[in-house]
């Protein structure tokens, strides 16, 4: 059951341009924190940035109570929370959302991000059981590349492209998936980032036939599946019906999303 | 702390505080029950209903604005029949008021509506002639006194439960539209719904919302909304609840001392989702710390400067 | 950084870029010329300028509320013929534009000033039919179509200026008012002014102003504003100057992408006297970031979402 | 001429109940501000107190180039201003309005406060070179005693009142002015603080037919009198008109405003 918690800061870094990771102490979200879950946070008191932000769950420690977020400084309310200093309180909701299905029976998976989408991929990989473990993470260039070690760490394989070359495959980390997926056997891709990776990775996936599950974002009122703003298309039968991101996803199946 | 009295009598409507949970920001009450305890409200007005289900607008749906946000759900929600069978169940476990919130394309829908929910077990209905987030009907009959007169008439045939008016502040005078929804029949009116806006992002040059426009509610819109909540109250006899932008106890006290008998909160729940229980405690506390002997030593005691 | 054209023509007046200071919120310009250079200005509106002086309302004239503030000054100024004497000389020693904003209680008012001020040394005229401060006249000109409309057809026959006509927000249909105005003869329309509200202190359970109501601006209003600004843009062929809530070069190129081929800002002054300054940079470097010509390329460049 | 300053905290104290005293490092502040004069402060970004907040100078210390604020919290402002931290800057126009007249020729001159507007006379008694100055300061009560050590230094005489009797005079500090005018043969009287306390300064100085210079508060907009909202009736020969408090004022000569 998600919480409104008021909860400290124990650390806080500026680990690539614009990008902060923060570790906040937190007994409550460690414990109960499912990967692909989010916090919903108020950045600043009052006026400015009124709504909460969402924010994935990057990693737990459950031994030390706290818990990771990584997050990229974008408009008002990210500029607020980078400048929140160790020993200051965050006021957060979580966790948030439903989860990534990491059953046992997955042997064999990939997990797929783009941008800001690697962060609640990096917390699957270090939850999942499986027997192979490949990432693919995609980045614009190499001063945004993060979380390396803790990615190669968690996964048996770390692909890594950037949009200019600057480090790794250049081009498109799609292109990396497509070429590895016939040979790899994947039995469970699972997928997070800018719309157009998504889709493609969900395409990739379809045409052979290999289960995918896709994290979405979209814009929040409440967070918690009372305003109905964070809709998206879902499948319904032969119709289909605007589900949303709050509270039926983050993660939906590939299956169910309908891409426009 | 003496016992603090702060229910309030809306046309029959018994709440046991003056606060209630705005449409369209606290669904039909399940989610925010995991934050507070819902016997603790005034009441719930549920989401906007209609005739059939509806699926509402294409997202993005919401942009913040400084100090308030836009929303273009448009409506989405399960229809009345849903809501009769699968919601006020739910709700009825709770001892708080039930007002079901309802919004048509036609008159016919909307008496439709209050026929089906009058014999439903509901405590309220709630006449939304405000939405700015449809094509057809809803604000259309909200912007004329002669279209709320004439609608609440038509409505009133049909209902057997208080009848609460919303209307819309996206008009010229807004004590000529709460005259004309007395006139009509109403036994209260509740405002404001939104205020019509737009936000654009300069780097695709398009509207934010994929509905181009939205309605504005949160802190931003408090001093109109105010304003038009006084003007109400100066020209009908009939009960005011008051909204727009309401986020403390001092927020609310300010609306019912303009004459509100009750106010409804929206936005506000979506940062602090257990912020209407501080609401109506804070009330309670400020009539008990001015010696008051209850909720109606408030209600329309402002007085002007000369 | 290539040289950025952000000069725009408003119906004959020459700006040499499209940010102008809102009336009442920068004086005549003296002021703020301690913090800023005027040579940067694309132009100045001035307080609202009556026939004879006026004192204006009692204090309080103004209250914080969210994101915004409301204000009740009620038309302090030293009268036309004080203006044209003791201000213009100043004003003229800049390289900017003088708008002269005017209010009146009755036509003849109106005519009268337009015809004095025609034979001034100033550059536009700005007809304010909106100032909800007042208990006569000015707005109660400019809520109704017919009002706008026959008043600027009059007020149009005694001047020789450029003549913007200043619409309020508070009505129903800003669209029709707009077409009022072109129809009456505007060559531009600048809008929105504030938006009527109030703020009661919980304490003395008064209004805040003395006045007991206010008009709201301020950041709260701009997705108001946008929205109404793009609005009048569609319907009217006559330039169309945004306003309402502009702080910063961003909010002034959602207004320009909206459709106004200038820009007022009021409110933002208070806190950083230099601010118009810095929006005309921003608008320049938005430009070249962009690779667009000139300030054209934005003008109600907007693309809907479909 | 006032200037839009970011300057640095150098010390800020809470020398009371809900009274902060703030120690600003400013050159130019030390150097031009004259007794009277106040600064408009934004007291936190975006748009929680959207305007700024008047604040009187109580001190400067031209030698070491910095000078105090003293302010109660009272609402948004101020409370985000409290908050604030040594090191951390602080966004201020300044010095603003006019100020005291403290001419040589006034040689016996008593100053009157009361509340929050006791800090701008201690500026004024520190700069005044008269030959006596008598203190008339009230507080609420003992708890809110401010400055009092030093009032006691700037002045030749210092009385106290406080509403409750807790410390000094029990009742209204202008009884003690009252009851001292006559035989003290001021020249000149400053006050400042609660409009009824300097009604009642003023109709004692004036019936003792002694000059009287006030400092008046008014809600500000711009705060350098472009706007016109912080409006107060004075004489404008026969007539009245309304000056601006942030411009014309905050000090008045008695004989010029008019309580309404
Ligand atoms: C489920 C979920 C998980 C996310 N996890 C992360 C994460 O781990 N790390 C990270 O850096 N970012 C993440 N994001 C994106 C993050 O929420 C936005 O970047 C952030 O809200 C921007 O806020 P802002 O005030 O800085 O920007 P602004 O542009 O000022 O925000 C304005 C409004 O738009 C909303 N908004 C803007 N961008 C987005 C977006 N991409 N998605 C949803 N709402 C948006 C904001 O919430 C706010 O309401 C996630 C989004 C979702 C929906
Ligand atoms: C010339 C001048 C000098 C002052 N010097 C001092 C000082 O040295 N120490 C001190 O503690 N206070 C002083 N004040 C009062 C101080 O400005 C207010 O207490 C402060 O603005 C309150 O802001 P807030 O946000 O905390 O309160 P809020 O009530 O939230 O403020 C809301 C609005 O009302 C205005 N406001 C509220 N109270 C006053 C007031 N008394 N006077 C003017 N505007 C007000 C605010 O500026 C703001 O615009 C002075 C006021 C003036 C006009
Ligand atoms: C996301 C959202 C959805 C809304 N949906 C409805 C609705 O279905 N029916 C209705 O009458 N009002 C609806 N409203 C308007 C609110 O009930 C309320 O009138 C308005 O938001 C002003 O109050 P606030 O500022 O406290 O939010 C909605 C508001 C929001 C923010
Ligand atoms: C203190 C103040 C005084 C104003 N006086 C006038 C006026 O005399 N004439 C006028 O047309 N508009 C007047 N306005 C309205 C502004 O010109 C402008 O339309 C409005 O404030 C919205 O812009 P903003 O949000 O940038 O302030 C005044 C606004 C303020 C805040
Ligand atoms: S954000 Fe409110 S339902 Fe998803
Ligand atoms: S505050 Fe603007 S004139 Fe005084």
């Amino acid at each position: 059951m998600p919480k409104v918690l008021r909860e400290k800061i124990k650390r806080i870094e500026n680990i690539a341009p614009g990008i902060f990771l923060m570790n906040i102490e937190s007994g409550y979200i460690a414990e109960n924190a499912k990967p692909g879950q989010f916090v919903n946070i108020k950045c600043c008191e009052g006026l400015n940035a009124l709504l909460r932000r969402p924010i994935s769950i990057c990693r737990v420690d459950r031994s030390e109570g706290t818990f990771d977020i990584v997050f990229q400084v974008k408009g008002t309310g990210t500029e607020f929370l980078c400048r929140k200093q160790a020993g200051e309180t965050v006021d957060l909701i979580g966790p948030l959302g439903n989860s990534f299905d990491i059953d046992d029976k997955y042997e064999n998976i990939a997990v797929v991000g783009g941008g800001i989408g690697i962060f609640p991929l990096l917390f699957l990989l270090n939850e999942k059981k499986a027997t192979k473990k490949t990432a693919f993470l995609g980045f614009r260039n190499k001063e945004l590349i993060v979380l390396r070690k803790e990615f190669e760490q968690a996964s048996d394989k770390l692909n890594i492209s950037t949009d200019d070359g600057s480090e790794g495959y250049n081009g498109l980390i799609t292109d990396l998936l497509e070429k590895d997926i016939v040979q790899a056997g994947y039995d469970m891709i699972y997928t997070c980032g800018p719309t157009p990776m998504i889709k493609k990775v969900c395409n990739i996936a379809d045409s052979s036939s290999i289960k995918c599950q896709v994290s979405l974002e979209q814009r929040m009122g409440c967070g918690i599946g009372a305003c109905l703003v964070c809709a998206c298309k879902t499948k319904y039968g032969d119709d289909w019906e605007y589900s949303h991101v709050c509270k039926d996803g983050p993660v939906f199946s590939s299956s169910e999303v309908i891409f426009e | 702390m003496k016992n603090i009295n702060t229910q309030v009598n809306i046309a029959g409507l018994k709440l046991k505080n003056p606060v209630i949970t705005a449409s369209g920001s606290f669904g039909f009450g399940r989610e925010y029950s995991e934050y507070m305890d819902l016997n603790k409200l005034g009441g719930i007005s549920v989401k906007g209903l209609t005739l059939k289900p509806r699926q509402g607008n294409r997202p993005p749906r919401i942009a913040e604005t400084p100090a308030g946000i836009l929303n273009s759900v448009g409506l989405q929600n399960p229809g009345v029949e849903a809501f009769i069978k699968n919601e006020i169940p739910f709700l009825r476990q709770f001892d708080t008021a039930i007002i079901a919130n309802i919004a048509g394309n036609t008159v016919e829908d909307y008496c439709q509506m209050a026929e089906i929910l009058s014999d439903a077990d509901i405590d309220a209905i709630e006449l939304n002639l405000s939405c700015p987030n449809t094509k057809e009907g809803c604000m259309i009959f909200g912007i004329s006194p002669n279209g709320v007169a004439s609608i609440t008439n038509q409505v009133k045939k049909y209902c057997k439960k208080p009848l609460i008016v919303k209307l819309t502040p996206n008009v010229t005078n807004i004590m000529a539209i709460a005259e004309a929804a007395e006139a009509g029949g109403a036994d209260a009116v509740s405002l404001i719904n939104t205020i019509l806006g737009m936000a654009i992002d300069i780097n695709t040059r398009r509207p934010i919302l994929a509905n181009n426009f939205g309605g504005l509610s949160g802190p931003a819109v408090k001093p109109v909304a105010l304003r038009m909540v006084y003007e109400a109250a100066t020209r009908v006899k009939i009960p005011v609840i008051g909204m727009g932008g309401i986020s403390t106890a001092d927020d609310a006290i300010e609306f019912m001392l303009a004459g509100a008998s009750a106010v409804m909160v929206g936005t506000a729940n979506f940062a602090y989702p257990a912020v209407c229980v501080e609401i109506a405690d804070g009330i309670a506390t400020y009539i008990q710390k001015h010696n008051y002997d209850n909720i109606y030593d408030i209600i329309g005691k402002l007085e002007l400067n000369t």
